[in-house]
């Protein structure tokens, strides 16, 4: 197996353009935390605000897992390319652990 | 791989994390070990809801009256602004900015054991309370899965350490450079399993 | 041609399985001599997944033996290089419909017999009284041995189950100190007692079991429990429904019988003394006993469940119950009578007087 | 047992294994102990019989038969099976698709130490004070109530082999997915590496809950938990289910391997490319996917109601449907073939009947109602030795005469492998077939001794006999393998003469670098393209002759499960000597020390020069 890997020097603007990208990215990161943020105050607030919770249970649980995708696909970059395996893997995981809370919270009694 | 390969900015890869095989192999594996962790955690949030204010006959403690959100507020907020700073990091090492990665995993640690120190202090208020690990069925799975998040996090914060420590004199090369992928993902994640812990044991538990 | 020689196989193999099978089976206990509707429901559906399985075996079997019969290097030739098939889309589709109609076959009855037996909506219904129609059986499971307390006719019994024949029986299934489960074979299938919640289901019964063998069906604890998980068994007697509420009547009467004969009597202060504690000897009254209820102790077929009922088996258990039931929590003689071993005498008293115990004329 | 190892001797040989981390002898560490627990656990499975052979019988106690019957289960399933398994999946797989190693030599041979110690541990508890006695499936009520350590050694030994598994199957994924050689793409792929590869999965993900099942159980009994105290809130299913949300995708860990053994072995023997490959492929997958939602099926007598029983059921039953794909494919690739019967094709020819008998009991089982007939009784037993017997362990003995040649460069006698074959297999059906009848006539299963004359005696006795056949049949193994390695007469590349896949395409014995240039794959079976071109090498390859980097051995894989194995001491004994405490301590600190030890140093490896791959002595070792 190849073990050397083909170092490659990148030209002044080639290495311009790459750290301009990054810093649009690094820039969208923080907007996602800002979404991030937001999300939880939504989430808390609605607790504090005394709703019923057969309406916020819903609200926050999809709060969380939207807040969760965010973490994924920017944060933790499985909106970039190779990481097909990577979400493949992760999604059964998400699979088998939600049948597990299922049965758990169904066919689990007292 | 040649360690001696000295790099400037211009030559560092743009994915040093995958690079080379080592790293593609520590970053699959990863994710996949990842994969492995959803299950483990979603089996002890299950087991939490099974067992949720279940206790001997009389039992009085409950989600409602024992859990305080101010401090969960505070809690999550460190831990989200932590995976923020790691982000960060990531960002200085794919551009080949080793002083600056190590300064922001260092305010990513200083979060993380911020965090840290609040979960010991509200696990020991708890038992304070008379509301023990070995008090019922609801203080054990409530203990053990807000403590193996925090566990987790106590192993995050070792591993960063222990990669910093041990690369300072090194400095940046793709041999470490995955490692240190790895290592924010693993922070990443405890973050996400966080974002379930505030939502599904604190913000539903008081509202009963 | 072919297909004559298929269903004259089939047909044989059925045949041959069904002599084979009722054959061989003990009636009160065998699951292929089922004594009501729920073990003939039961064995329907095995009836019905058997020839399934006989069918898919004979399938699969018949081009198995010829595969390797007729491809077999020697009749080939030692040099010949097979024609390297890659598949076949219309065999891959046969073998997936056909399997799939087969299953569908069998999901339907099973589906419908799932929700039949775990109706137990009957349980509750009151006639005009406001009393319960049904009769309910509590069913607790103690570390080997079984209580069966009637709650609406208020008695309870231990060890030997007795229930009304061509009725619905309903039984609440809880275990006192660990997992056990539920099982008469020959009346249907198991459910599981356990610790933490209470499950219900119901058996019928035919026929009043006196013509078996020892006039009683077996029963079984079906989940490994401890060491003596291998003789927690128990014994079920069916009557008629007459005869279910003389014995009802009697239970009920069983509070203070003086016992006949003076050994018997002496047997009985023995008792008072030693066994009292936890061996309740009237049948009425309800659940609660750290020992198994005594009250139908003479008329019963079996000493703790599975030794035969002989004054000797009843002396040795008494005398060494530990050795009988590994594990067990039926105290040593020792403990319970001043240190002292029981002797051949006061066995005997106690003897006599246990085998007087008894609800049946 | 290369032969440069044995000139070492025996000292040398002895480190060179503690330390190594190369996939082939990492294989063998995995034959050699499982095959230690195998038999291990058949001796166990000869004492159940014994005891058994009459009614009344008092050969061992109550207590013991518990304590033997649980051994035995969770002996051959923890211990036996899926470490050979494993074993055999490092031993090919890499070779496989062309690999060097696998994706992390080092973790290899941590997951081989943590199983080997766990396993260890587990056994220690025969010496200690007594075996855990509440079946392998460790219910929990009986389970809480059981007095001395026995679960506590079931729950620590299993909780350290278990990380260890989980390392393995995360170890052949990623090298499944990084590592192919060129040309090797998923739809080329040899189908034991699809079964390994399906396999691994469903380990990542089934082995979690039964950690996280275990840990309860560790800190119930230990640390004072009340997950499974019902009297403190508790509840005894949790248990239950957590343990079969693993428990059911585990007995698929065990037969897809297997199965992937039997689809080389029928190509290879009936000389003919497996037919309907990609629907073989497509069927492991759902078979591997469809075992998650099917767990249940083990507890349609536990009271969940009529809806999850029906489901279950439903669910259950299509499993029948992938699996009776594949083995239809079997029969129509001994269609049409030349067919010879080796011993590894005998073992595959006996194990289409035996499984196909076990599997449509499985369905029987699946239809709930009936199920509650079956349940805990002789059926169940009959039906899972029937799959496990007759599927897995005659394909860990077919894979053990296919292969070793591949693992050793010599071949298994074939006279004894036939002895062997019939011994085992008519000891098995009359071991097991009449098991089911006992079922069905109301005989329960894990009872220690029955009272004579309910119709059982004579069944049981005939069961008794058969496993003697079966005893007889591994022994004739056993003395075979020894006279195979007295012996030692090298084979050379392709014994088989039929070899299809890359790795009979190595020169023997396989060179520790495994592939001195990686191979460029043309196709399925490219070993038989190759040579059907008449292409002596038997490779086509896809890069010149240059350094090959290899891993360093390392002795901390040792170390690391060694602190575990120290820790449980001390939980084990948690609340009871008052060195428990220290010695958790002082096991972890181990553990934790060689961990921090190996990831402060930087560990390259080293490579192997070009010049000394041509001049064909293959570097240092
Ligand atoms: C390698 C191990 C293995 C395998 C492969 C299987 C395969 C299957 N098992 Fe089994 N099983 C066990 C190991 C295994 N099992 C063990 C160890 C236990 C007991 C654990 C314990 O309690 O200790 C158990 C218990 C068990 C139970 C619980 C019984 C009980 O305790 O009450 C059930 C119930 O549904 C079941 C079902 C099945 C089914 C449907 C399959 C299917 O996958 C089988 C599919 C195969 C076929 C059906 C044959 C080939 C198909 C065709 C030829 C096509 C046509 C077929 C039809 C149309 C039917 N198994
Ligand atoms: C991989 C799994 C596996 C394998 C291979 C086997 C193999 C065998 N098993 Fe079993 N078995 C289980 C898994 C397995 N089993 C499980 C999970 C249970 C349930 C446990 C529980 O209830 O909790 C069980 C339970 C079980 C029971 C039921 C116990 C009970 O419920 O009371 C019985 C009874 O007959 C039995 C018998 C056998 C026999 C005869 C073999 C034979 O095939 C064994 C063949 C092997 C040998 C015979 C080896 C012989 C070796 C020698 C004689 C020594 C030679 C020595 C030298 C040369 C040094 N097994
Ligand atoms: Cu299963």
């Amino acid at each position: 197996m190849a073990h050397d890997v083909h170092t490659h020097v990148k030209s002044q603007t080639e290495y311009e353009y790459k750290r301009r990208r990054s810093a649009n990215e690094m820039r969208g990161q923080l907007t996602t935390f800002a979404i991030m943020i937001f999300l939880t105050l939504i989430a808390f607030t609605a607790v504090y605000a005394g709703f019923s919770p057969n309406l916020v249970v819903p609200i926050i649980l999809l709060l969380a897992v939207i807040q969760v995708i965010l973490q994924l696909y920017y944060f933790m970059h499985m909106s970039h390319k190779g990481h097909e395996t990577a979400s493949m893997f992760l999604y059964s995981g998400v699979i088998v652990g939600l049948i597990t809370v299922l049965t758990f919270v169904t066919i689990v009694w007292w | 791989m040649d360690l001696n390969t000295k790099y400037t900015p211009q030559s560092w890869p743009d994915h040093p994390e995958n690079s080379t095989l080592e790293g593609k192999n520590k970053f699959v594996g990863f994710w996949l070990f990842l994969g492995g962790e959803t299950v483990t955690f979603a089996s002890l949030f299950a087991t939490y809801l099974a067992l949720k204010n279940k206790g001997p006959s009389g039992m009085e403690f409950t989600t409602q009256g024992l859990f305080e959100l101010p401090l969960v507020f505070i809690m999550t907020m460190l831990l989200l602004t932590s995976s923020l700073t790691s982000v960060y990091a990531m960002y200085h090492m794919k551009n080949y900015n080793f002083k600056a990665m190590q300064a922001w995993l260092m305010v990513t640690v200083l979060l993380g054991a911020a965090f840290l120190g609040f979960e010991i202090y509200e696990f020991s208020h708890y038992v304070h309370l008379g509301f023990t690990f070995n008090q019922s069925a609801f203080s054990s799975a409530f203990f053990i899965l807000v403590g193996t998040h925090g566990a987790h996090v106590l192993v995050g914060l070792g591993w960063i350490i222990l990669l910093m420590v041990r690369n300072a004199k090194r400095g940046l090369n793709l041999y470490n450079a995955p490692k240190f992928y790895l290592a924010s993902l693993y922070w990443h994640f405890i973050d996400v399993v966080w974002v379930f812990i505030f939502t599904v044991v604190y913000l539903m538990g008081v509202m009963g | 041609m072919m297909k004559g020689i298929k269903k004259w196989r089939l047909f044989s193999l059925l045949t041959a399985l069904m002599v084979f099978l009722s054959g061989c089976g003990e009636e009160h206990l065998s699951t292929l001599t089922p004594a009501g509707q729920v073990g003939r429901d039961q064995l329907d559906l095995m009836v019905l997944s058997t020839a399934i399985m006989v069918l898919v075996i004979i399938v699969v079997m018949i081009v198995y033996v010829l595969a390797i019969v007729k491809f077999r290097r020697s009749k080939v030739g030692e040099n010949v290089i097979p024609k390297q098939v890659e598949g076949s889309h219309k065999l891959e589709l046969i073998w997936t419909i056909v399997p799939i109609i087969l299953l569908l076959i069998l999901t339907v009855p099973t589906v419908v017999s799932t929700y039949k037996l775990a109706d137990v909506s009957g349980m509750d219904t009151v006639d005009a009284k406001g009393n319960k129609t049904a009769v309910t059986v509590n069913v607790k499971a103690n570390l080997y041995w079984w209580e069966f307390e009637y709650p609406d006719l208020g008695i309870v019994t231990a060890q030997e189950l007795v229930v009304p024949t061509q009725e619905k029986v309903y039984f609440n299934l809880k275990a006192a100190d660990v997992k056990h489960s539920f099982w008469i074979p020959a009346a249907g299938g198991k459910l599981d007692t356990n610790v933490d919640n209470l499950n219900k289901f119901y058996l019928t019964f035919d026929n009043p079991s006196e013509s078996l063998q020892d006039g009683v069906f077996y029963g079984k604890c079906a989940e490994l429990c401890g060491p003596s998980h291998a003789l927690m068994d128990f014994k079920v007697k069916s009557l008629d429904r007459d005869d279910f509420d003389a014995w009802v009547a009697d239970m009920k009467a069983s509070k203070e019988e003086t016992p006949e004969g003076d050994v018997a009597q002496q047997g009985q202060e023995i008792f008072n003394t030693s066994c009292i504690a936890c061996h309740a000897v009237s049948g009425a009254g309800s659940t609660g006993g750290v020992g198994p209820n005594l009250a139908t102790f003479g008329d019963r077929n079996r000493v703790a469940g599975f030794m035969e009922h002989t004054p000797e088996n009843i002396k040795a258990w008494i005398s060494n119950p530990e050795k009988h039931k590994p594990g067990n929590l039926m105290p040593e003689p020792k403990e319970i009578n001043n240190g002292k071993d029981f002797t051949d005498q006061e066995l005997t008293a106690l003897t006599e007087y246990l085998m007087g115990l008894s609800v049946e004329e | 047992m290369s032969s440069i190892a044995q000139k070492k001797g025996f000292g040398a040989t002895l480190w060179d294994y503690l330390t190594t981390v190369d996939h082939k002898k990492i294989a063998i560490l995995y034959l050699i102990t499982g095959g230690f627990f195998f038999i291990v656990g058949g001796i166990e499975a000869m004492l159940i019989r014994i005891q058994l052979a009459q009614p009344d019988n008092d050969f061992v106690s109550a207590g013991m038969f518990n304590q033997i019957i649980t051994m035995h289960g969770t002996t051959m399933i923890f211990l036996a099976a899926m470490p050979l398994l494993l074993g055999f999946m490092n031993a090919v797989m890499p070779l496989q698709i062309g690999a060097r190693d696998v994706a992390f030599p080092f973790l290899n041979s941590l997951g081989f130490w943590l199983f080997f110690f766990g396993g260890v541990f587990l056994n220690l508890s025969w010496f200690m004070g007594g075996a855990p006695d509440a079946g392998w499936t460790s219910y929990a009520s009986l389970s809480l109530a059981s007095p001395g350590h026995g679960i506590d050694f079931y729950a620590l030994g299993l909780f350290i082999s278990g990380f260890g598994t989980l390392i393995g199957g995360i170890n052949f994924l990623v090298t499944i997915i990084n590592m192919r050689a060129p040309g090797m793409t998923y739809m080329r792929m040899p189908l034991f590496t699809w079964t390994t590869f399906v396999a691994s999965a469903l380990i990542l993900f089934a082995f979690p809950p039964l950690t996280v099942g275990i840990v309860f159980m560790i800190v119930d009994r230990m640390f004072g938990g009340n997950f499974f105290d019902h009297t403190m809130g508790g509840n005894t299913i949790i248990w239950e289910h957590l343990f079969w949300i693993f428990g059911h995708p585990e007995v698929y860990i065990l037969i897809l391997p297997a199965f992937g053994i039997f689809s080389e072995i029928f190509p290879t023997f009936a000389r003919k490319r497996l037919f309907g490959y990609s629907a073989m492929v497509f069927a492991t997958v759902l078979i591997g996917f469809l075992g998650f939602m099917v767990w249940a099926h083990h507890m349609f007598t536990v009271g969940m109601g009529p809806t999850a029983n029906a489901i279950f059921a439903v669910a259950t039953m299509a499993i029948a449907v992938p699996t009776g794909v594949k083995i239809f494919n079997w029969l129509l690739t001994m269609w049409g073939g030349s067919i010879v019967f080796t011993t590894p094709m005998l073992y595959a020819v006996g194990f289409i009947p035996s499984f196909v008998a076990g599997g449509v009991t499985g369905v029987m089982q699946a239809a709930a109602p009936l199920d509650y007939q079956l349940h805990d009784s002789y059926f169940i037993v009959a039906h899972f030795h029937y799959v496990i017997v007759g599927g897995v362990v005659l394909g860990l003995l077919a894979g053990l005469h296919f292969y070793w040649p591949l693992m050793f460069n010599t071949m298994l006698n074939e006279k004894l492998g036939k002895i062997t074959f019939w011994l085992f297999f008519i000891g098995f059906h009359l071991t097991f077939f009449i098991q089911h009848f006992l079922g069905l006539l109301g005989m329960p299963r894990r009872v220690f001794t029955y009272v004579a004359d309910q119709g059982w005696d004579s069944y049981n006795m005939i069961s008794s006999i058969g496993a003697i056949f079966m005893a007889a049949g591994v022994i004739v193994l056993v003395v075979n393998i020894i006279m195979t390695i007295v012996k030692n007469e090298k084979v050379g590349r392709d014994p088989w003469g039929d070899g299809r896949t890359l790795e009979w395409a190595l020169p023997q014995p396989v060179p520790f670098y495994n592939f001195k240039q990686t191979p460029l794959v043309r196709g399925l079976d490219t070993f038989w393209i190759e040579k059907q071109e008449g292409n002596k090498e038997g490779m086509t390859y896809a890069e010149p002759v240059g350094d090959i980097h290899m891993p360093n051995n390392s002795f901390v894989p040792v170390v690391i499960s060694f602190g575990l194995f120290v820790a449980s001491f001390g939980a084990l004994y948690n609340g009871e000597k008052s060195w428990a405490v220290p010695v958790i301590i002082l096991g972890l600190g181990i553990t934790f020390a060689s961990m921090i030890h190996r990831s402060l140093k930087d560990d390259h490896g080293y490579h192997v020069h070009k010049e000394d791959l041509l001049d064909d002595k293959g570097g240092k070792h």
